[in-house]
């Protein structure tokens, strides 16, 4: 449902979208059924002169049929949205498959700054390349990423991945990524973080390998460029 | 008005004087209960004469004073699902909040600031009063104050 | 809070002389401003909670308009600075909540309809509850005057997450914090000794004869509220005291780097948030479920099942607060377990929906304006109730946790709620009120031209939300996926009918003021319903009763088949039956 | 002063009405106090420094406020027998002796602050002490606000009237002795 409005540019975006697909159908179902014979009882059961309304009480076992079965296929539903809503959130969340790059997402009052591996591939070495709302990734690879927050709370959320990451000050939250498509989407945040909370918004860049490594080259800061 | 909750064998003012002793024999118990585990390093005699103690003195007041005992039922049932609640909210905020790291988070200052107090109180002494607070708060400097107590003496 | 409540209707001579001071006049001040009484109180309630609601609304046409247009000067409100939007939005979610919904669903309706459908005179505590309503004007004039201080009201959000809220240098709002602070706990204290009033009332104060399941289920929903909230107030009542020393003497306790931590605020606060939710629910169902048997004439479906329904959400309630917290840090493996239980409470919910449904069944509907509102509510509640569960389930929630499909969602729960339903209930009990008939005309233009625009708000914030828009944000153009023609004609879309539906709201306000002088006398019973409301006068005067009522049934004997009447008042002995 | 509304004097549960609605405020201050509590021990236990902040507290102070509680408790059971015998003024006597008890806790306890934030434990030196002065002060007042209930109640009961209410007190002020019988052993001795 979502595909229709924003493209999915993770490995993951389609399992969340086929979920909100599944529930849609289940609840769909449900509401447009209440919903019909809602309407159909009101049509059919309008006041008219010298009638007089049933009198049913809804105690007799016969009766509360009319709710126990419905009662029962809910739960039913209920129980398929639970698996399903798990199984993709373990996927997401919960579980971290190997990563081939890893980057730093930290939010501050009001930007996002990231901290990307450099060249050599590890993070925390001279050449990581800092920016400033705007983060470099390649596409096809899995990366994990470390969110952290200078001041208050922020929400690292990358709509067209699917992905939203709370960031908490005094805390590294990790999780991952994998990019499926080039482009330039936008990253928002999604928690209030003050005055400045709709005026931090940040792009995220994927590139092909060849264009990601070009960047690399062009950005590597200078007292490591001029090292070598 | 009231007692229709007050059964025949109604309580005299000896009773009471009774409970009361009790109560304070163990409260006494459970002071001087921590000196002699502090004296010979006896952890679970401290904790067991603290808490177990203070949840027979709450029994003793619940029961002889409150006479929660000859209440109508569904009020302990009331008080019992308020208490079951926090119990509840404990068991849900603990996973969070009580430990410093899970599944893929960690809380780093949490963890920093417990090892920074650590560090400071096995250096002995002054590891009371404010560290200053800044925001990274790994090494705000303790203040000096004025009068010390010991804090390497006790426990730990 | 004046009204012109016509002459008391009271009769002389109680049975049971009580009053020793019903014969001396009482001044206007003793009257309507320090009385005791609950009517009086419930009014009180009643007429805040509508001023609050006037200045909640157009805090929502205030924003609505900035991002409809952004940057234009707002006509009554000027340019909506980033500061400023933040207060409004925050500010609107507070006052709809705690000063809109609670008052006039609990507050008012539980006052006004607790001692009437009990069959008694008054609250068990009436000074009491003449307190909390004082300690509840006061809380709503501290959060009013959080808004005029300088920098401005508090704009963190109504979940108030520290550490934004609990610094001045983060939030940049230091007195309007506090003061936001010091008005919500105030507010709880005030519904606590509210709701301590309402549930002893009903438990102790019944009219003779009314066993359990004889209470019509509007007052078992409020008090059924009321205890949600008294048990899941505490901590947030502790949290708020936390945070108010966080904010003025500098404590760290939700400071990570002071060994605090910003987490614990969101369980104090969610611990409470989502039960809060179902404290607002549940006596909007109960207003349903009296209206909609009266106008179909038939028995409620399954009485004990709509109340067993309501204890199983109002126990599962308490089991599925972190599901707010899904992507806010919480270990992930916890959200499993609420994901189950979030999940699980639709069962309960649904259920509720089918009795009400099945009590269509059979009946000879009358489309009046009550029974309007109390049908709508049905039908928008579904749509609220179902697009829960996209938030419920952790996979989903990941994608739509804080964006506009959120907002949305909890409008087609809260609207039905806080203004659905107190409209039904204000209709319906208006003339037991204030004695005379609203008008049905201007109610059904009024009905129609609140429920359409309604749903031309909200059905574009869904497909905004699908699109990826977030919410509390002041302007969109600064991203480019957000900026697009489309987008923003959708956003102007539900500004314009936002715009609509407030004037639409002036049709309501003529007719409630008209009717109270113009409108048709109603009887003491004008609806031929059973419930011991409808025996006492319109309005009813001090002590309510001429004589106080015995119970000899429940409440929703509607058409039974051995009586010539359709209805048979629940006062009515059996001997005195049919013919 | 108004007749009481015949709403009062029903009880359909059989619980005189005031008493239910003692047990209903007590209900909603356990969640008041469970939620500050619940919050401390989550910290308590995983911020092992607590133990050592924990040292400095004066547990032969608190031992101390700890009688005095539970003794007022006693007087105010007392006073409770009595307003059940019917005797107004001995109940009144009683509950004197239990404010007496309450003035004596709060004097102790501003002793025992005053002595720890000269010594530099101020509320916002750490979390402990955050905690301790906020669960300490939020106990303290309840205390208060118990102690001015009972003068009230106390003025009435020594006319003989309005008896029952003693009891009710009663109920609230050993309320507040049970928080502080578990606040003692959290606070002081949990080191």
């Amino acid at each position: 449902m979502i595909e229709k409005y924003l493209v999915q540019a993770s490995t993951y975006a389609a399992d969340i979208d086929n979920l909100v697909s599944l529930i849609s159908w289940l609840v769909g179902f449900w509401g447009f059924l209440v919903l019909i014979v809602f309407f159909g009882l009101i049509i059919n059961f309008r006041r008219r002169e010298g009638q007089r309304a049933a009198y049913i009480t809804g105690e007799e076992k016969h009766q509360k049929r009319w709710i126990t079965i419905p009662h029962d296929l809910v739960l039913v539903c209920d129980i398929i949205i639970i698996v399903g809503a798990i199984n993709v959130w373990y996927n997401v969340k919960q579980n971290l498959p190997e990563a081939d790059a890893k980057v730093r997402v930290i939010g501050q009052q009001w930007a996002w700054s990231f901290q990307h591996p450099g060249l050599d591939g590890k993070l925390d070495t001279d050449d990581d390349i800092r920016t400033v709302d705007e983060l470099h990734v390649e596409v096809g690879k899995l990366y994990h990423y470390k969110a952290e927050s200078r001041d208050v709370l922020h929400s690292f959320s990358v709509p067209v991945f699917r992905l939203k990451q709370d960031v908490i000050p005094g805390r590294v939250i990790s999780g991952w990524f994998e990019p499926t498509q080039t482009g330039t989407f936008d990253i928002q945040c999604a928690e209030m973080c003050g005055i400045g909370h709709g005026l931090m918004p940040a792009r995220i860049v994927i590139e092909s390998a060849a264009a990601h490594k070009a960047w690399m080259e062009a950005n590597t800061p200078t007292s490591v460029a001029s090292a070598k | 008005m009231s007692d229709a909750h007050h059964d025949d064998h109604a309580h005299g003012p000896e009773h009471y004087t009774r409970i009361a002793g009790i109560l304070i024999a163990l409260a006494t118990a459970s002071w001087i209960g921590p000196m002699i585990g502090d004296q010979f390093g006896l952890r679970w005699l401290t904790m067991i004469s603290a808490f177990g103690i203070a949840l027979v003195k709450a029994w003793l007041v619940i029961k002889h004073f409150m006479h929660l005992n000859v209440e109508k039922r569904y009020v302990n049932y009331m008080l019992i699902t308020a208490l079951a609640f926090m119990v509840l909210f404990f068991a849900g905020v603990a996973p969070d909040v009580m430990n410093h790291r899970g599944r893929q988070w960690e809380n780093v200052a949490a963890q920093a600031e417990v090892k920074r107090a650590l560090a400071e109180a096995a250096a002995g002494g002054g590891h009371h009063g404010d560290h200053g607070g800044g925001h990274d708060g790994h090494e705000g400097g303790s203040h000096e104050h004025g009068g010390h107590e010991h804090g390497g003496e006790h426990g730990h | 809070m004046a009204h012109p409540i016509t002459e008391q209707q009271a009769p002389h001579g109680h049975a049971d002389a009580h009053h020793d001071d019903h014969h001396h006049e009482q001044s206007f001040w003793s009257k309507y401003v320090f009385s005791v009484d609950h009517k009086i109180i419930g009014m009180q309630y009643m007429f805040t909670g509508m001023f609050m609601a006037i200045i909640g609304g157009f805090f929502a046409y205030a924003f609505r308009m900035q991002l409809a247009f952004p940057g234009m000067s707002v006509p009554g409100w000027g340019h909506v600075s980033p500061a400023e939007y933040n207060s409004l939005v925050t500010n609107h979610g507070t006052i709809m909540i705690f000063w809109v919904a609670m008052p006039v669903l609990i507050a008012a309706f539980g006052n006004f309809l607790i001692p009437l459908m009990l069959g008694c005179d008054d609250m068990v505590f009436p000074r009491l509850n003449r307190l909390s309503y004082q300690i509840f004007l006061l809380s709503a004039i501290v959060l009013l005057a959080s808004f005029v201080v300088e920098n401005g009201g508090f704009g963190g959000a109504w979940t108030a997450y520290p550490p934004l809220s609990a610094k001045a240098e983060y939030s940049l709002t230091p007195l309007g914090s506090t003061l936001w602070v010091i008005a919500v706990a105030l507010e709880f204290v005030a519904f606590l000794m509210g709701g301590i009033n309402f549930i002893t009332t009903m438990m102790n104060s019944r009219a003779p004869g009314m066993k359990m399941w004889d209470i019509p289920v509007v007052v078992w929903m409020i008090v059924l509220a009321s205890i949600l909230f008294m048990l899941s107030v505490g901590p947030l009542i502790a949290g708020a005291i936390m945070l108010l020393f966080d904010q003025t003497i500098g404590t760290g306790f939700f400071d990570p780097a002071r060994g605090g931590d910003p987490v614990l605020w969101q369980h104090l606060f969610w611990f409470f948030g989502h039960p809060e939710v179902y404290v607002v629910l549940l006596p909007a169902i109960g207003i349903v479920c009296e209206i909609v048997p009266i106008f179909a004439r038939k028995k409620l479906f399954a009485y004990k099942t709509v109340l067993f329904t309501a204890f199983a959400t109002g126990v599962l309630s308490f089991f599925v607060w972190a599901h707010h917290q899904f992507i806010a840090g919480i270990d992930p493996r916890m959200a499993n377990v609420f994901t189950v239980t979030t999940v699980m409470i639709s069962v309960p919910l649904a259920e509720m929906m089918f009795v009400i449904v099945a009590t269509l069944y059979g009946g000879q509907i009358t489309l009046s304006v009550p029974m309007l509102w109390a049908l709508s509510f049905i039908g928008e509640f579904i749509i609220g109730g179902i697009t829960g569960i996209f938030l419920g389930a952790s996979g989903s929630d990941i994608y739509f946790h804080d964006t506009y499909f959120v907002l949305a969602h909890f409008h087609y729960t809260f609207f039905p709620i806080a203004i659905i339903g107190v409209y039904a209930g204000l209709t319906h009990w208006y003339p037991k009120m204030f004695g005379r008939m609203l008008n049905e005309t201007l109610g059904k233009i009024h009905f129609w031209g609140t429920i359409i625009p309604f749903n031309m708000i909200f059905i574009p914030l869904f497909l905004l939300g699908l699109a990826g828009q977030h919410r509390r944000i002041w302007s969109y153009v600064n991203f480019p996926e957000l900026a697009s023609p489309e987008m923003q004609n959708l956003r102007v879309f539900a500004t314009v009918s936002l715009v609509i539906m407030l004037l639409f709201q002036l049709v309501f306000i003529f007719n409630f003021f008209w009717s109270l002088t113009r409108g048709k006398k109603a009887g003491r019973n004008p609806y031929n319903a059973n419930t011991l409301e409808w025996v006492a006068p319109s309005p009813p005067g001090h002590g309510n009763f001429a004589e106080m009522p015995t119970v000899y049934r429940g409440p929703y004997e509607y058409s039974r088949p051995d009586r010539d009447e359709d209805f048979w008042p629940q006062n009515v002995p059996a001997e005195s039956s049919s013919s | 002063m108004m007749g009481k509304p015949i709403a009062t004097t029903r009880s359909a549960t059989g619980i005189p009405t005031g008493r239910l609605a003692v047990w209903w405020l007590l209900a909603s201050e356990i969640v008041i106090f469970g939620g500050v509590l619940a919050s401390y021990i989550i910290h308590r236990i995983g911020h092992p420094e607590f133990g050592d902040y924990a040292a400095h507290t004066n547990q032969h102070i608190g031992f101390f406020n700890t009688c005095v509680l539970l003794i007022s408790s006693y007087f105010a059971v007392r006073a409770h027998h009595c307003a059940e015998t019917g005797d107004g003024k001995g109940a009144a006597k009683w509950l004197y002796y239990t404010v007496g008890g309450a003035v004596m806790f709060l004097c102790v306890k501003s002793v025992e602050w005053t002595i720890e934030i000269s010594h530099g434990y101020t509320i916002t030196a750490n979390a402990f002490w955050s905690f301790y002065y906020t669960a300490a002060g939020i106990h303290a007042s309840h205390v208060i606000a118990g102690a001015i209930v009972m003068l009230w109640v106390a003025s009435y009961a020594k006319k003989g009237k309005e008896l029952q209410r003693v009891e009710y007190v009663g109920l609230y002020w050993h309320f507040v002795d049970l928080v502080w019988i578990f606040l003692f052993p959290l606070l002081y001795i949990a080191k």
